[in-house]
């Protein structure tokens, strides 16, 4: 009797939800439709940053839900394959830059000057120095990153990799990929890894 | 010699301040007065020359001139509340001075008798600051003075 | 032509609590325009309130003062119905004078 | 502190430090943000709005007293606590600037271009109408509980597809509404986000716009905050009035449903 209870109820259920409304797979479709007509170009950010990679769709398409674990080891390994170390071999710069890097929120926006500055702007989601008292708290502390990891060449190639590109270690990660989408440069990454894990730095001091 | 004096009050000196204020020689009271406005005063960019500016005699730093519904910390410099309220009797005159804004002298309010000593309003201010409340009463003068922190906020963009 | 004032004065036993916003831009000649051009100073300069034809606050303002500002005090006196008037003078020499009634 | 005050510097500037030390800079936040809540300029902008709203303008010189924001013609009062909804009119779903729009164009007899011209104010010459309407008739539903409904299949389905747009990563840093919006008690450097996706995060949020802007001096409409946040994700720019500015503001308005309206607000 439960069973049959059940039965009807997923019948209704089941009906119910094929003569209101139309299936997420049509309304993913819709949404980006409208996102298209809602739009307008404005200086640098022009209307093809709508259009999505397959990092972007899927990472959507989940809605913030815990991806299965096959999408998610599928997609680190496609982000993975996109990180390109510098030739130089050496992952860390300057981590005086570092940290103004860490602190520019500028760049990309269709306000900013294209030709202006282009930050990480770092603090917005994570603590860093631990004399910036404005930080936010969206990514963890990364205070004595270095300090507390060690300073090793696997853990600086960790650290370049990661601010290359999150999504290779933790898909659909909030986390920008710097590297991968050409926000920051070759230079910018590897100030941020000197900030990070450069003894000197105020990060570890 | 302004540099000088900028630079000693930046240590955030009581004494320092007494000392100039003393030194800049105050003019007799009733040069604020109603409908007038008092370039040399608002134009200053030192203490002392605002002083000087606004005329009266040497004033004490006094726990009877305090800071109300002032926050220690303006989360945007472009508006900062500031109470001032004094309890010294025959309260004339109350003033908002910013020590690190382009021109120090913010406000100038006269009380007239049977009005509150007690101003409440908003003002800009450039960076992190120590900022004045002179009071005139009974044309004598007094200050407190308090440190109001600037932050910076949101999304750097 | 400038926005009217808003006005708020209510009286609790023999004090009235007068409080004021008034719309203005308070430019301070500090900051530049998108061209870099300086914009000028434009300020309030004077404000004055009063009540049955008595002054009952004076005030002289700098640039420092926030924009659209507002500004809150308290007078011995005032009875429901009464009139406060306050008229506000800036840099520019634009005048405004508006009424209300004490609550 | 009662502690008596000598007449040394040093010791004075001690007593200070330490009574200040006390309080932590959040709290001290909360306190600026306490402090400016009496006297929001935001009643300037609802002042004018409502000057607005009664005079008679444009080609047929008429008032929008008329004007009909979804529950019957000149009804102001609780009206946008009910907002965005289906008009069968326009035979769209409606926000309220979008409404306030419709009105100007069809009740007034401005062009659309012209009623849309100036979306959002910038100091006193450029200052937008819209929102000061915005303002007088936001500030009418203070006090009012949210309650969006969802009955029109056109809303529904509108709804739907906010939701997915909430939940859009695109543009160069991968960020959608939820990069910041889906977790509770973050924030970007100071500033607290709300979880969107909740009733309660929704509430605290959308109930507190529209709001004075003391960074900008200006009053900020619902439209503003989605451009700005948009701006922000280094997005295009999202057009005024748009179909998705509608859609992600049903979303949020109906998850927001209960909450008691409390705007327009002064934020920093």
């Amino acid at each position: 009797m439960r069973n049959a209870t059940l039965a009807a109820a997923l019948l209704a259920f089941a009906v119910g939800a094929c003569v209101t409304t139309p299936s997420d797979q049509e309304l993913a479709g819709k949404a980006a439709v409208m996102l298209k007509s809602s739009f307008k170009a404005n200086g640098q950010a022009t209307l093809d940053r709508l259009d999505q990679d397959e990092t972007q769709r899927i990472c959507s398409e989940f809605a913030g839900k815990a991806l299965p674990g096959d999408v998610a080891q599928k997609l680190e390994k496609l982000n993975l394959a996109t990180i390109k170390y510098p030739a130089d071999g050496k992952l860390t710069g300057d981590w005086r830059n570092g940290e103004k890097i860490a602190q520019e929120g500028r760049g990309k926006q269709f306000s900013d000057d294209p030709s202006g500055p282009v930050g990480g702007n770092c603090y917005a989601c994570h603590q860093l120095a631990p004399q910036e008292l404005a930080y936010g708290t969206i990514g963890p502390s990364l205070y004595q990153f270095g300090k507390l990891r060690g300073y090793g060449m696997e853990t600086q190639r960790y650290v370049y990799g990661k601010i290359y590109n999150p999504e290779a270690y933790a898909a659909c990660s909030n986390m920008p990929r710097f590297g991968h989408n050409g926000i920051l440069s070759e230079q910018q990454i590897k100030d941020l890894t000197a900030l990070l894990m450069d003894p000197q730095s105020p990060v570890n001091r | 010699m302004n540099r000088g004096r900028r630079d000693a009050l930046h240590k955030g000196s009581r004494a320092t301040l007494l000392a100039l204020v003393a030194a800049a020689g105050w003019l007799p009271s009733g040069a604020v007065r109603a409908q007038a406005w008092n370039k040399a005063a608002f134009d200053a960019h030192t203490l002392g020359d605002t002083m000087k500016a606004l005329g009266g005699g040497e004033p004490t730093q006094s726990k009877d001139v305090a800071f109300f519904q002032t926050p220690e910390i303006a989360e945007n410099g472009a508006v900062v509340p500031i109470g001032v309220s004094s309890s010294v009797p025959k309260t004339e005159a109350i003033a908002i001075l910013i020590e690190k804004n382009p021109n120090m002298l913010a406000a100038v309010f006269d009380i007239p008798p049977g009005t509150e000593p007690t101003i409440t309003t908003r003002v800009k201010m450039a960076q992190t600051s120590n900022v004045y409340a002179l009071v005139r009463a009974d044309g004598k003068y007094y200050v407190a003075s308090k440190e109001i922190k600037v932050t910076l906020g949101g999304c750097g963009g | 032509m400038s926005d009217p004032m808003k006005i708020r004065a209510s009286v609790t036993g023999d004090t009235t609590e007068v409080k004021v916003l008034m719309s203005h831009e308070m430019e301070t000649g500090q900051r530049k325009d998108t061209d870099g051009k300086t914009i000028p100073a434009w300020f309030i300069q004077n404000v004055s309130v009063t009540w049955n034809a008595k002054t009952v606050l004076s005030a002289q303002w700098g640039t420092a003062v926030a924009k659209n500002p507002f500004l809150s005090f308290k007078f011995k006196g005032g009875a429901k119905g009464d009139k406060i008037t306050i008229t506000w003078i800036d840099s520019r020499a634009d005048k405004r004078t508006d009424e209300a009634v004490i609550s | 502190m009662s502690r008596p005050i000598r007449g040394t510097a040093a010791l004075w500037l001690l007593a200070a430090a330490s009574a200040w030390g006390q309080s932590s800079t959040v709290d001290e936040i909360a306190r600026y943000r306490a402090a400016l809540q009496d006297g929001n300029p935001a009643e300037l902008w609802e002042a004018r709005g409502e000057e607005l709203w009664k005079q008679k303008r444009g080609p047929k010189q008429v008032s929008l007293e008329r004007c009909d924001l979804g529950i019957g013609p000149g009804v102001v009062k609780g009206a946008y606590a009910r907002l965005p909804a289906y008009f069968a009119d326009s035979d769209r779903v409606m926000d309220l600037e979008t409404r306030l729009v419709w009105c100007v164009v069809t009740l007034q007899g401005y062009s659309e271009a012209e009623a849309k011209a100036r979306p959002f104010g910038n100091g006193s010459d450029r200052r937008s109408d819209i929102e000061a309407l915005v303002a007088f008739v936001t500030s009418e539903s203070r006090g009012v509980a949210m309650n969006v409904g969802l009955t029109h299949p056109k809303e529904i389905e509108m709804y739907r597809i906010g939701e997915k747009i909430f939940y859009y990563r695109g543009g160069p840093h991968d960020f959608g509404c939820v990069t910041c919006h889906a977790d509770e008690g973050k924030r970007i450097r100071l500033q607290d986000l709300p979880k969107l996706t909740t009733r309660e995060g929704a509430q605290k949020a959308y109930t507190t716009w529209p709001a004075y802007r003391v960074s900008q001096g200006e009053l900020r409409s619902f439209q503003w905050r989605l451009n700005d946040c948009f701006r922000q994700q280094r997005f295009p720019e999202l057009v005024f009035g748009s179909d998705a500015s509608v859609a992600l503001t049903l979303y949020l308005a109906r998850n927001a449903n209960g909450g008691i309206f409390d705007a327009p607000a002064i934020k920093r």
